[in-house]
């Protein structure tokens, strides 16, 4: 937006001309070539007009070895008979993979298991989220201390939560279990049905993530400057109005925003449901973060999984994109 | 071999490893690092101290072995990753029996006939070697000539039982008078029970909190039997596959290959009976076998923690139950010869699936690495090594150390190990294992969650591993 | 454009809402703290029917954090904790401070100086981030083989940088926007150069910014296991790859164990989060959203 | 010698020409104000001069020297900021030492400066908060400040008292100006507030579009507005601008104004003008005189809204549907809904053509 205007490139153009620089030129005979050529160079690459591409060269340099060559490598393979356990050279193959991929029940039944679980978990969520960032909106003594314990449960691994868990969940020794049986007389079998198992993983996961939500509504809750508030008070407005036309605007953005990182995040869900449930019973609850990890890490069905792999990539993308619009329209509105 | 971070990076690291070489030829004594990939568990550990303590190179060079110790629940994705992607890391690799074929196709697992045949010591070693062992953890194709490997850690499954229950006077006359049979408490006792007894207890000893039990009270719900019955990785197959064999069923049978077929063998009535039979047993079992999640591991905790009389499970994982400070009843557990299907002519069939693990060479190395690596294997297999590792909680491969007056006596499910040897069996190796065994615990578990019949169950499994093994080209 | 979304007062609620917040926090942090408790406990007493709340506290499984029994006899052998928790603190550390400075430079790039196709680039940035990471794992690796980086430190670093990235740069970029380009000019005008444009004046007005991105990079790098697993060699291992060996072995899950080292390992993050707390509140608006 | 100096200064943004070939001069110790609506151009104007935006065509001189290829800290010029841009993270005697760095100068030597403009401009109290704690007026003064602890070629405002109310903004004029005269550079002040200009400038450049149309002393400006523009722009309240066709001129000039026919005696200016064509009759507010009953030249209209405004009333009338605003001594009583005859003096006239260019009567 705001560049400054120097034409450096220019000026030492000029200065490059002078008498100075031509007799440094004639004094070495070696390197004053390369010397030039470099420092001229070296203008160049950091003349003002090159200023942004600079800034951002290691970042890209950076995603393109770490991230984008490996995801090019992958997609490349997609289009070959190719398995990485076996010494047979790849062959071409085509679209092969991905009309496979695409009309196979299963991969339909897997996204369909996955899109239930992440409906759930990141309904429940936002829904956790914001009720506790409400809780925490206002001030009281030991405010900080009390939303460190909410915080805590994202800073364990996933394999923490997926293994105690799973003890809760345990109809003998898990402590939910005994609750339960202490209730209702007999153990819990959580897992024992598709819903129990869903709703074992969405609880697991919902528990871990909703902080997350929770920070990010807050800081859309602290940023709804106190004259809304004054004002819809002066209006008597009901609790309701005044939350859905005083404070929902200003969380609204936040709130998509946590709604994208978490569908995202919840839509890789892997760990959580290997430790729990195993994608049992039957295949009920395996997701397709699951199902490609057998198909490329078990199966070695190389091609295979990169080809779901970008069908999965294509439709993460469709729901950036609708993302993005959300947010650029409210972005628009204010 | 210690990774320090380096400034200069990889090329540096290049530049210092040709001068390491460079040098390392000027002297006589060189230094040899064999790099072995191991799950991070006692058997491992064990050979790790060992090596460290005792093992001195006859070459003279200066070998060492470094383990990756890796957690076993990834054990097998870091090991396949790094196969796969000709990381070449790993100059030995403790493999499960069913991997092999997998990387024996895919070139990461050396073929060692040509070394076995020019060595007597080898040749020695694999005939001492139990015939199950060599099946099931040297050979492919399964059960022919071509040796691969040896075993690191055999094992087999047994029974384990609450000696203070099964020996008690009062507990005994109550299930005589119940079920008219013995309650087994001893060794012979045990050699005599069957799945029906098996049933019997689980049903003698299913006892509601604050029911008599032995001299106390059960201080919760307690329960009569529990085997695997698990979703994860092979946590039903193992013990499904005992009842299929035992009832006369058969899994795909790839030694036979091309001509065996999966459909009408694998889904055959005597397949399903045993199936069936493995199911009906379950509902004696603590209520995580409604779940599919009864794993090896929950039945170990199920017993260690007093919640059920006794389980089948691996001799791998005895230990701890030995040890007070995990288990509530160490004093208690005992073990015997796992229960079996008694034919009409009142025999006992016990076939079972074989458990433990292989360890391999790997194709990459020079020949002098393959060298020192074979001595490591016959350090390894040489009866004080083999013998010691059964005093600390391992089990030998060699018959001639199982056949020691002293080796029953070692350890207490020593017996039960050794006399189990021969019923054992192993599922396929072929590369396509992975996607036959993932399909068949799906539907396996089906059946244990209560959505499929066992019928269904195996037809669904005879279906997959049909048309799998057709398109592989294995069934024709 | 200035003013506009001041962080208010936080409205004052007394006690009352301490006691109800106390009561819901207390639910919602009792699955940690029952681990916290189970690291206390004896195995026993940890699988105890029914659960115990009061028990006798025991040392043992802090100290199995760091020494185990040899397999021969009973020397004390030591695990390696200290070591991979070292790995982990190093190996987090190196990753987000690398993601912050190349991010930050990036997202000063594509808020004040916007190439060609500004947003695309920053679209593709995201993107690389939405897939399961199982699938780059074989070029990745191959990648790590080829340049001698497989077992190292730096393989693992940069890995975690380019992983933190993405979400650096995004964060950042929001935070950059955020500030008054006017700021910066005056301080051209005032014969600053580039760089102290960019050091004296932006960043120390971003330091909000930086230490929620850096809390945010740092929980999410932390507890990462499947690059971890695949990358680091015995010497490098982290510690969540360490810990998954009391979740399998001879003894299904080593419950006191393993709570020992999840009580351990989540020391240093919730100390950092704890130090940085109201900066993360405040630097909580990050991402896609604009004043 | 501290002089500013564009010419045909063009700033193109794609196919929006936001500044259009500008020429100015401002010489030293020179105010000039560049006057419009906003979106005029005239901040990107300001933005030129000072290097912070690349101009697409023409050159700025400073100080006689071409600086199109200068950096802004090589111009050597002082800028206000309309939000003051002071350095969030640096406390005011630190905000006012930072363009000191620059310069090779010692630290004792800086605190001086320091010392010296903050007396000047009483920030001694709050030299070490920081900015975000300082009311407006103070944040203003250390802007200000900051401009002239050093001894810059010129100076650049922009919309340097916008955000100060309305006493602030009175006093915080006679301030600048009082500090712009004892430093006698060249300065020029960005502001859509034409009392700003009116009262601060030397000169007043007023813009539209991105041209300048007109650049005159205030006094010039009032009196002589070049055009329809700056006649409606300059002048509060806004001058009145009545349309009309001339009927015919015959030693006075008839005009069709507001449905009425109103004779004018425009002198000399009669050969200029053609019957027949449209002409645009601007006449102030206080130009018009209410008279009791129609005479020759007067407009009949009537009153619609009465709103005092202390010394002076103005009245709202209406003719034929067109607003016309009168500014009446307020001891003069007037209702809504009276009529009124409007004596328009032809020496208070300011007559437009068609092209919107003054006609000289």
């Amino acid at each position: 937006m705001n560049k400054p205007v120097t034409n450096v490139a220019s000026a030492s153009a000029d200065l490059s001309r002078t008498p100075a620089a031509s007799n440094n030129v004639t004094d070495n005979t070696i390197t004053p070539a390369g010397g030039k050529s470099m420092r001229d160079f070296w203008q160049w690459m950091f003349s003002p007009e090159r200023r942004g591409a600079m800034l951002v060269a290691p970042a890209l340099i950076m995603l393109f070895l770490m991230n984008i060559f490996p995801l090019m490598w992958s997609f490349g393979l997609s289009f070959f008979h190719y398995k990485a356990s076996s010494i047979r050279p790849p062959r071409f193959a085509g679209f092969y993979y991905y009309e496979k991929v695409l009309t196979d029940p299963v991969v339909w039944e897997r996204l369909q298991t996955t899109a239930q679980i992440v409906a759930l978990s990141v309904l429940l969520q936002m829904v956790i989220g914001f009720a506790m960032a409400l809780m925490f909106e206002k001030k009281f003594p030991f405010r900080r201390e009390l939303l460190m314990l909410v915080l805590t449960p994202m800073m364990l691994s996933f394999v923490a939560v997926g293994v105690f868990f799973k003890l809760f969940y345990e109809p003998t020794f898990g402590i939910l279990s005994q609750g339960y049986a202490y209730f209702f007389g007999e153990p819990l079998t959580l897992l024992a049905t598709k819903w129990g198992a869903i709703w074992a993983i969405v609880i697991a996961d919902a528990w871990m993530w909703s902080p997350f939500v929770m920070l990010l509504v807050l800081a859309g809750l602290v940023s709804v400057p106190d004259y809304l508030y004054e004002a819809a008070a002066v209006d008597r407005a009901s609790w309701w109005r005044r939350f859905k036309t005083v404070t929902f605007p200003y969380v609204r953005g936040l709130l998509l925003l946590a709604l994208l990182f978490r569908t995202i995040e919840t839509f890789k869900i892997f760990d959580v449901v290997y430790i729990i449930t195993a994608g049992g019973p039957g295949t009920s609850t395996e997701t397709i973060a699951v199902y490609v990890y057998k198909v490329a890490f078990q199966f070695f069905k190389t091609s295979q999984s990169s080809a779901l792999s970008y069908i999965l990539l294509f439709v993460v993308i469709v729901l950036t994109n609708l993302y993005l619009y959300f947010v650029n329209r409210r972005n628009e509105e204010i | 071999m210690k990774h320090k971070l380096n400034i200069l990076g990889a090329l540096t690291a290049g530049i210092f490893a040709t001068g390491l070489a460079v040098t390392a030829t000027e002297v006589s004594a060189k230094d040899i690092v064999i790099n072995m990939a191991g799950p991070d568990w006692g058997p491992t550990r064990f050979l790790q101290e060992k090596f460290n303590k005792t093992y001195k190179a006859k070459s003279g060079n200066n070998v060492k072995l470094v383990f990756d110790f890796i957690p076993w629940p990834n054990f097998y994705d870091r090991v396949a990753a790094s196969l796969t992607s000709g990381e070449k890391k790993y100059q030995m690799v403790v493999s499960d029996s069913q991997w092999i074929g997998t990387f024996i196709e895919g070139g990461h697992f050396l073929k060692l006939n040509k070394y076995i045949d020019a060595d007597p010591t080898l040749q020695a070693i694999m005939k001492d070697t139990h015939p199950a062992f060599v099946e099931a953890y040297a050979t492919y194709p399964h059960k022919s000539k071509n040796y691969y490997g040896f075993p690191q850690f055999p094992d087999t499954k047994m029974t384990w039982f609450r000696k203070d229950l099964f020996c008690h006077a009062g507990e005994k006359a109550a299930f005589k008078a119940k079920f008219g049979g013995t309650l087994p408490c001893t060794y012979a006792e045990w050699k005599d029970t069957d799945w029906k007894t098996w049933a019997s207890i689980g049903e003698f000893f299913r006892r509601n909190k604050g029911d008599k039990l032995g001299d106390g009270v059960a201080a919760d719900d307690f329960y009569g039997i529990a085997y695997q019955a698990g979703k994860g990785l092979d946590f039903s197959s193992m013990q499904i596959n005992a009842f299929i064999w035992q009832h006369g069923g058969s899994i795909w049978d790839e030694a036979n290959e091309p001509k065996a077929q999966a459909v009408g063998v694998v889904n055959n009535a005597a397949s399903v009976k045993g199936f069936q039979h493995y199911l009906d047993l379950l509902k004696w079992s603590p209520p995580v076998a409604k779940t599919g999640q009864m794993d090896i591991f929950v039945i170990q905790e199920l017993i260690m923690q007093g919640k059920v009389a006794a389980i089948i499970n691996w001799a791998g994982l005895a230990p701890p139950a030995l040890d007070p400070k995990n288990s509530k009843h160490a004093k208690q557990i005992d073990f015997a010869l796992t229960p079996g299907l008694r034919g009409k002519d009142g025999k006992i069939s016990r076939w079972d699936n074989i458990g433990g693990q292989p360890f391999v060479l790997t194709t990459w190395n020079s020949d002098e690495v393959t060298m020192e690596a074979l001595e490591i294997v016959k350090w390894w297999m040489s009866p004080e090594v083999q013998l010691d590792f059964a005093k600390n909680g391992g089990e030998s491969g060699l018959m001639s150390v199982m056949a020691r007056s002293d080796y029953n006596s070692i350890r207490p499910w020593n017996r039960a190990h050794v006399e189990l040897l021969d019923w054992q069996k192993d599922v396929w190796h072929v590369p396509e294992f992975f996607e036959m065994l993932t399909q068949q615990q799906e539907e396996f578990d089906k059946a244990i969650t209560g959505q499929k019949t066992a019928k269904q169950a195996l037809d669904a499994i005879a279906k997959f591993q049909q048309d799998l093994l057709t398109e592989a080209g294995r069934i024709q | 454009m200035f003013g506009k979304r001041k962080e208010r007062g936080l409205r004052e609620a007394g006690w009352g809402q301490t006691l109800f917040a106390g009561a819901i926090g207390l639910i919602y942090f009792f699955p940690v703290l029952w681990i916290i408790m189970t690291a206390f406990k004896t195995r026993t007493d940890a699988l105890a029917t029914p659960p115990k709340f009061i028990f006798t506290p025991t040392l043992d499984n802090f100290v199995s954090v760091f020494w185990r029994v040899s397999q021969q006899g009973n020397e004390a052998i030591s695990t390696g904790f200290g070591l991979y928790f070292f790995n982990s603190v190093f190996v987090a550390a190196s990753g987000v401070l690398l993601a912050l400075i190349i991010g930050t430079l990036a997202a000063y790039g594509f808020s004040r100086y916007p190439l060609k196709g500004n947003d695309t680039y920053l679209f593709v940035i995201l993107t690389t981030r939405m897939l399961p990471p199982i699938i780059v794992i074989i070029p990745i690796f191959l990648m790590f083989r080829l340049t001698g980086m497989s077992g190292s430190y730096y393989g693992v670093i940069l890995l975690y940088a380019a992983f933190n990235l993405p979400f650096s740069i995004w964060m950042m970029k929001s935070f950059f926007d955020e500030l008054s380009g006017d700021v910066e000019d005056a301080a051209r005008l005032d014969g600053s150069s580039e760089r102290g444009v960019f050091f004296r004046i932006c960043l120390p007005q971003l330091k909000a910014g930086l230490a929620a991105t850096a809390v945010f990079a740092l929980i999410l790098t932390w507890n990462e296991f499947l690059f971890a697993l695949l990358l680091t060699g015995s010497d490098t291992r982290t510690v969540p790859v360490a810990m998954a060996r009391t979740i399998g072995g001879e003894l299904g899950v080593d419950w006191g164990l393993l709570a020992a080292i999840i009580t351990l390992f989540l020391i240093p993050v919730f100390g950092v989060t704890y130090l940085l707390q109201n900066h993360l509140l405040r630097g909580v608006t990050f991402g896609t959203i604009k004043k | 010698m501290s002089t500013i100096e564009t010419s045909n200064l063009t700033k193109r943004f794609g196919d929006l020409t936001a500044v259009d070939g500008v020429d100015l001069d401002v010489a030293a110790g020179e105010v000039l104000c560049l006057l419009g609506p906003s979106g005029c151009g005239k901040t990107t104007t300001l933005r030129m001069i000072a290097g912070l935006e690349n101009a697409t065509d023409g050159d700025v001189h400073i100080a006689g020297r071409r600086v199109n290829d200068l950096s802004p800290a090589e111009r050597d010029i002082a800028m206000v900021f309309q939000f003051y841009a002071l350095y969030p993270s640096l406390t005011v005697a630190e905000n006012l030492a930072f363009p000191l760095h620059a310069e090779k100068m010692t630290k004792a030597e800086i605190d001086a400066r320091v010392a010296v403009v903050a007396g000047k401009l009483a920030l001694g109290d709050v030299l070490h908060r920081l900015p975000n704690h300082l009311a407006e007026g103070e944040k203003q003064r250390v802007a200000v400040a900051r401009s002239i602890v050093r001894d810059p070629n010129c100076f650049l405002f922009d919309e340097p008292l916008s955000r100060l109310d309305v006493e602030l903004r009175m006093a915080m004029r006679g301030q600048i100006k009082e500090i712009l005269s004892e430093l006698s550079k060249a300065t020029v002040i960005v502001t859509h507030d034409q009392l700003e200009a009116l009262t601060m400038a030397d000169r007043i450049a007023v813009m539209r579009d991105g041209r300048i149309e007109q650049i005159a002393t205030p006094h010039d400006i009032f009196a002589h507005p070049k055009n329809v523009f700056v006649a409606g722009f300059i002048g509060t309240p806004q001058m009145n601008l009545l349309e009309g066709q001339l009927l015919r001129q015959n030693g006075q000039a008839s005009f069709a104004l507001a449905g009425q026919e109103v004779s004018l005696e425009l002198h000399d200016a009669h050969d200029r003008l053609h019957a027949g064509e449209s002409y645009t009759v601007g006449i102030r507010p206080r130009g018009l005189e209410p008279l009791s009953e129609a005479a020759p030249g007067s407009l009949a209209a009537t009153v619609d809204l009465v709103e005092p405004m202390g010394a002076e009333t103005l009245l709202h009338l209406q003719a034929d549907d067109q607003d016309i605003r009168v500014v009446v001594d307020r001891h003069r009583v007037v209702r809504e809904g009276e009529r009124l005859h409007l004596g328009l003096a032809a020496d208070k006239l300011h007559l437009f053509g068609q092209n919107g260019g003054r006609i000289e009567l």
